[in-house]
């Protein structure tokens, strides 16, 4: 186990809690640090794909409130927080209140699933992959519920486009990630990360490229990013599904969407580019030679800035793909998920299922 | 097409306050899933009167109302109205103003032509080129604005010619923009022409055939779109166009996107004819003669003039009726954008929504010229 | 150029444009087979009706068709006397870039078109009473008016 | 077949491309109120009056092509609020008693001040 759980045991041993509360505590401190964390880096993806695309585009980007414009999220997180909670009249009452909430709840379980470093794995179960595709379809829902629900034509066929979207992409998704657990033979997280761990050769991204390409494009439509953003497609619906939520509602799809490319760019990294190992084979903190605490200590830091740096290039490309591609119809990325992306995903899978034969035979 | 039952149709209205309509058009569509059933193009919500305003305003009143007919295109309309005036008492502008006019038209063309880029892309998604068009549009206004004094509603066409002489270092930022500017163009055409994504939403959608661009009285890029060579510098040359060599784009593939690539070489064109006036101008900066001395403040024309030009989005026409008082009898506005908007039915019959936006998006239609 | 056109219809009277543009007064009965003669007739060949516009002359109206013929380059309007109340057929048949251009003169002077698709007002709103591009238009707004005649 | 399967790819990294050149050229933002455009003499700003100069001619009045922007009859006013900026008045004055400052921030919290008197 890791060395927080340690100091943690002998600290509860020391006031001789109950062994429930010690259990249950533990699992409640590990969620509330996650959440803040998720929290964060959202409320910084939002401020840095402001400036990111200003810089694309020779602007500035926000640089009115906090030095360089830090502040400028929380700014607007506090402004949508006061605004008048406007309910139009004919709604469905009910699913028009919980799709917010069906928008974050899934992202933030499913960020439990990454193992950050070798010693802080939040949650570790034999089949992860598994319940990643099972929590990531929830999200879908709630576009539906909001496009549904609010009354208003145009939510009505965003949310149209929406589902027939993610479900055409939700398929070559999960087929890439039956190719991974091929390769790694076993569908634990941590497992598929400690195969990829002497060096760069040994990611998985080298052997499945097809599958990295795929996984990536369909995470983008996943996702609702340019060139497959059609649910919010300003142009022609004003704003889609959520046109109708305003104030902490419409924060929620808001911050949802970026959590959302923040989770699955960190699922890409923790899949095909070697989650938290180093891509030279050791670790920076092993040559500086001191106390074994301390140095456990630094490597679980080191680790956790690997798995960082790479959903961070993820980021970057998937913001400059936004910057510079016009949108595709929504036949169009049908047509596209189905006639290119799902035949080459199981065709991908008989790639891999071959490369795994030969590796084992020589 | 198989009868649709009625309860199928959905009719949403893409009204008046929306992101893509250029300025305040109301189209009622009624969509049967996502293909488009039926358009009906709602206008007059920037109907300000233009034409009864002009029956009780002195023609010198009437001046500055002109540049707000089509406001992206305000030299156009300015020069079609004075040129019939100056048609009725025949007076003809000297050479310079001549020359000025063409090369303030030009410019006015090209940051026509950028807006309509910028905000053809915007509707179709990619955001990033409506800024880089928006830059170079600004370095053009910001001469604009040196010479005439304001940035749209430039008021700097006078009777005869033009108010205020083009100095040296006006001439000279002009050439170095137009210098600079070819490169821009190549940026525009490397960022989009190739895009299979682009391709994808503006090849072959949206046909004009020739019947139907004339039956339907189409002029400019559009018409020439469509493979009719018709341009009105070339057929009937006006101001100086005779003595300058420039050609004419026409491509006969009808759709969208072959509207797109010409008017990216519109722009080229409009390029070389602001160096050839800027060759002629820069040696002649002496000659004063730039208006004629006539007042223009107690004029009274006689008779009926059509005064034509060829404006970014077609042919405007200004006919006027004249009968001899300080005001003119009756003004009729042809402007162009008011028979591109009767196309949009039968050109989006039973296309997807969103190819709604890409059709409409390349007809380059401004809504106060739909109105007046 | 327009010698056979001249026998084989009735013109009225003849006027011109500041340039050359010729214009023939004809008939309000014979205005479609003209426009259709005019357009399909190979000497002619005039397919293209840049617009269609009113005047509101001694208190009744004329009625002009600008035709502009691509092969001959040549430009010709037809015009057509009515008085306040009368209908006028409708061109749409002929020309459908007519279809807005009645709509705005039913709009802005009160023409009736018989046989038009759908004849509504176009550019001011439908409970608007009155058609003001008529001389005869009594504005209401006080403010609008024109400081009578003090130049 | 490949012509067709590699040439879309060479022009999606050809608009990368350039969208990522023109990341490094020079911004363009101008922080309005910090930092403001610099206009020349011919700017067409807020209006200014002369009271010595004018001589109560009305040209002014008949030029301008709004009702009741300028009033001339026992003192002279110019309703800024209407006022289009067009530049008929300032042409035509014989007396060059009405001048273009470069002024263009107009906003006040009540109409009566933009109702320019003789006075200011």
């Amino acid at each position: 186990m890791s060395i927080f759980y340690l100091i943690y045991i002998e600290f509860m041993i020391r006031i001789n809690a109950p062994h429930w509360l010690i259990f249950a505590l533990w699992h409640l401190i590990s969620f509330i640090f996650i959440a803040i964390l998720l929290v964060i880096t959202v409320i910084i993806l939002v401020l840095f794909e402001r400036k990111y695309l200003a810089f694309y585009t020779r602007r500035k980007g926000p640089n009115r409130v906090g030095t360089y414009g830090c502040l400028q999220t929380i700014a607007d997180a506090i402004k949508l927080l006061f605004k008048e909670n406007i309910e139009p009249k004919n709604i469905d009452k009910m699913i028009y209140y919980t799709a917010p909430l069906l928008v974050f709840s899934p992202i933030m379980t499913v960020w439990f699933l990454i193992p950050f470093t070798s010693g802080i794995i939040p949650f570790d179960s034999s089949c992860s992959l598994l319940l990643f595709m099972a929590i990531l379809s929830i999200p879908i829902l709630a576009t539906l519920f909001a496009g549904f629900s609010s009354g208003n034509k145009y939510s009505l066929i965003g949310g149209l486009r929406a589902c027939t979207q993610a479900i055409s992409s939700e398929i070559p998704l999960f087929l890439c990630l039956i190719s991974i657990s091929i390769l790694s033979g076993s569908m634990n997280l941590d497992s598929i990360v400690k195969m990829q761990n002497d060096s760069i050769f040994q990611w998985y991204i080298f052997p499945n490229i097809l599958g990295f390409i795929i996984f990536f494009i369909s995470a983008l439509i996943v996702m609702n990013r340019t060139p497959f953003d059609l649910p919010e497609a300003e142009s022609e619906l004003t704003a889609g599904y959520h046109s109708e939520y305003s104030g902490m509602k419409f924060a929620m799809f808001f911050l949802g969407e970026y959590a959302l490319t923040f989770i699955l760019s960190a699922f890409i990294a923790t899949l095909f580019l070697g989650g938290y190992n180093s891509p030279m084979g050791f670790y920076i903190s092993d040559l500086l030679n001191l106390p074994i605490i301390f140095q456990e200590f630094l490597k679980n830091i080191e680790q956790f800035i690997w798995l960082m740096l790479k959903t961070g290039i993820l980021i970057l490309i998937i913001m400059w793909i936004r910057a510079s591609y016009p949108r595709l119809t929504t036949e169009k990325t049908l047509i596209f998920s189905w006639y290119i992306l799902t035949p080459l995903a199981i065709f991908n899978i008989f790639i891999m299922a071959i490369y795994k034969l030969l590796r084992s035979i020589l | 097409m198989e009868v649709i039952s009625q309860d199928r149709i959905l009719d949403i209205n893409i009204g008046p306050q929306h992101p893509s309509t250029h300025g305040v058009l109301r189209m009622v569509v009624s969509l049967c899933g996502e293909t488009i059933i039926n358009i009906n193009p709602i206008i007059g919500y920037l109907h300000r009167g233009l034409e009864k305003m002009a029956e009780n305003r002195t023609y010198l009143q009437y001046l500055p109302i002109v540049d707000r007919i089509d406001y992206l295109s305000g030299f156009f309309c300015s020069y079609a109205y004075l040129n019939g005036i100056e048609k009725l008492l025949n007076i003809t502008p000297s050479e310079k103003a001549k020359y000025i006019r063409t090369i303030t038209m030009e410019m006015n063309r090209i940051t026509s032509h950028l807006l309509w880029l910028g905000c053809f892309l915007m509707d179709l998604g990619a955001s990033s080129p409506f800024f880089y068009a928006f830059i170079e549009r600004e370095k053009i206004i910001d001469i604009l604005e040196d010479l005439t004094g304001s940035r749209m509603m430039y008021n700097y066409y006078t009777l005869g010619g033009v108010k205020r002489d083009i100095d040296i270092d006006i001439l000279n930022r002009i050439k170095e923009f137009s210098d600079h500017f070819e490169t821009a163009l190549k940026e525009y055409e490397d960022l989009i022409e190739g895009n299979p994504i682009f391709l994808s939403r503006t090849k072959n959608i949206g046909l004009i055939n020739k019947e139907t661009a004339n039956q339907y009285s189409i002029t400019g890029a559009n018409l020439r779109a469509s493979g009719i060579k018709k341009d009105l510098r070339k057929d009937s040359p006006y101001l100086i166009y005779n003595n300058i060599d420039f050609e004419v784009p026409v491509l006969n593939n009808e759709d969208s996107f072959s509207r797109f690539v010409i008017r990216i070489k519109e722009m080229r064109e409009s390029k070389k004819i602001i160096l050839q006036c800027y060759n002629w101008l820069i040696n002649h900066i002496k000659d004063e003669e730039i208006k004629s001395n006539i007042n223009f403040m107690h004029i009274k024309p006689e008779g009926k003039v059509i005064s034509e030009v060829e404006s970014p989005r077609g042919l405007l026409q200004c006919i006027i009726h004249a009968d001899g008082t300080k005001k003119p009898y009756r003004i009729k506005w042809r402007t162009p954008s008011f028979y591109s908007v009767q196309l949009i039915n039968n050109l989006a019959k039973n296309y997807k929504l969103p190819d709604l936006m890409s059709i409409f998006g390349s007809l380059d239609v401004i809504m106060p010229e739909v109105d007046r | 150029m327009f010698e056979n056109l001249k026998n084989k219809f009735e013109i009225l009277r003849e006027s011109e444009y500041q340039q050359d543009i010729h214009s023939f007064y004809i008939k309000k009965e014979d205005i479609l087979n003209v426009l259709s003669y005019l357009k399909n007739s190979p000497s002619y060949l005039f397919e293209r009706l840049d617009c269609i516009y009113t005047v509101d002359i001694n208190n009744s109206f004329e009625v002009i068709y600008v035709l502009q013929s691509d092969k001959y380059n040549t430009k010709c309007t037809i015009n057509c006397n009515i008085s306040y109340e009368e209908e006028m057929p409708s061109v749409t048949s002929i020309y459908s870039s007519a279809n807005f251009d009645e709509r705005e003169i039913f709009d802005l002077f009160g023409v009736k078109f018989n046989n038009h698709p759908n004849l509504k007002r176009i550019l001011l709103p439908e409970s608007f009473e009155g058609h003001p591009l008529r001389k005869s238009y009594k504005m209401q707004d006080e403010r609008l008016r024109w400081n009578n005649g003090s130049n | 077949m490949i012509k067709s399967f590699i040439l879309p790819i060479k022009e999606l990294i050809k608009g990368l491309y350039t969208v990522f050149k023109n990341g490094f050229k020079k911004r363009v933002t101008l922080e309005y109120p910090e930092k403001k455009k610099l206009l020349n003499n011919n700017f067409r700003g807020k209006i200014n009056y002369i009271k010595e100069n004018c001589i109560k001619c009305g040209i002014c009045q008949n030029v301008c092509p709004l009702i009741s922007c300028i009033k001339i009859d026992t003192d002279f006013s110019i309703d800024l609020s209407q006022c289009i900026f067009c530049g008929n008045c300032v042409e035509n004055c014989p007396k060059n008693a009405l001048y273009f400052t470069k002024e263009y921030e107009l906003a006040v919290n009540n109409k009566e001040k933009l109702i320019l008197k003789e006075d200011n």
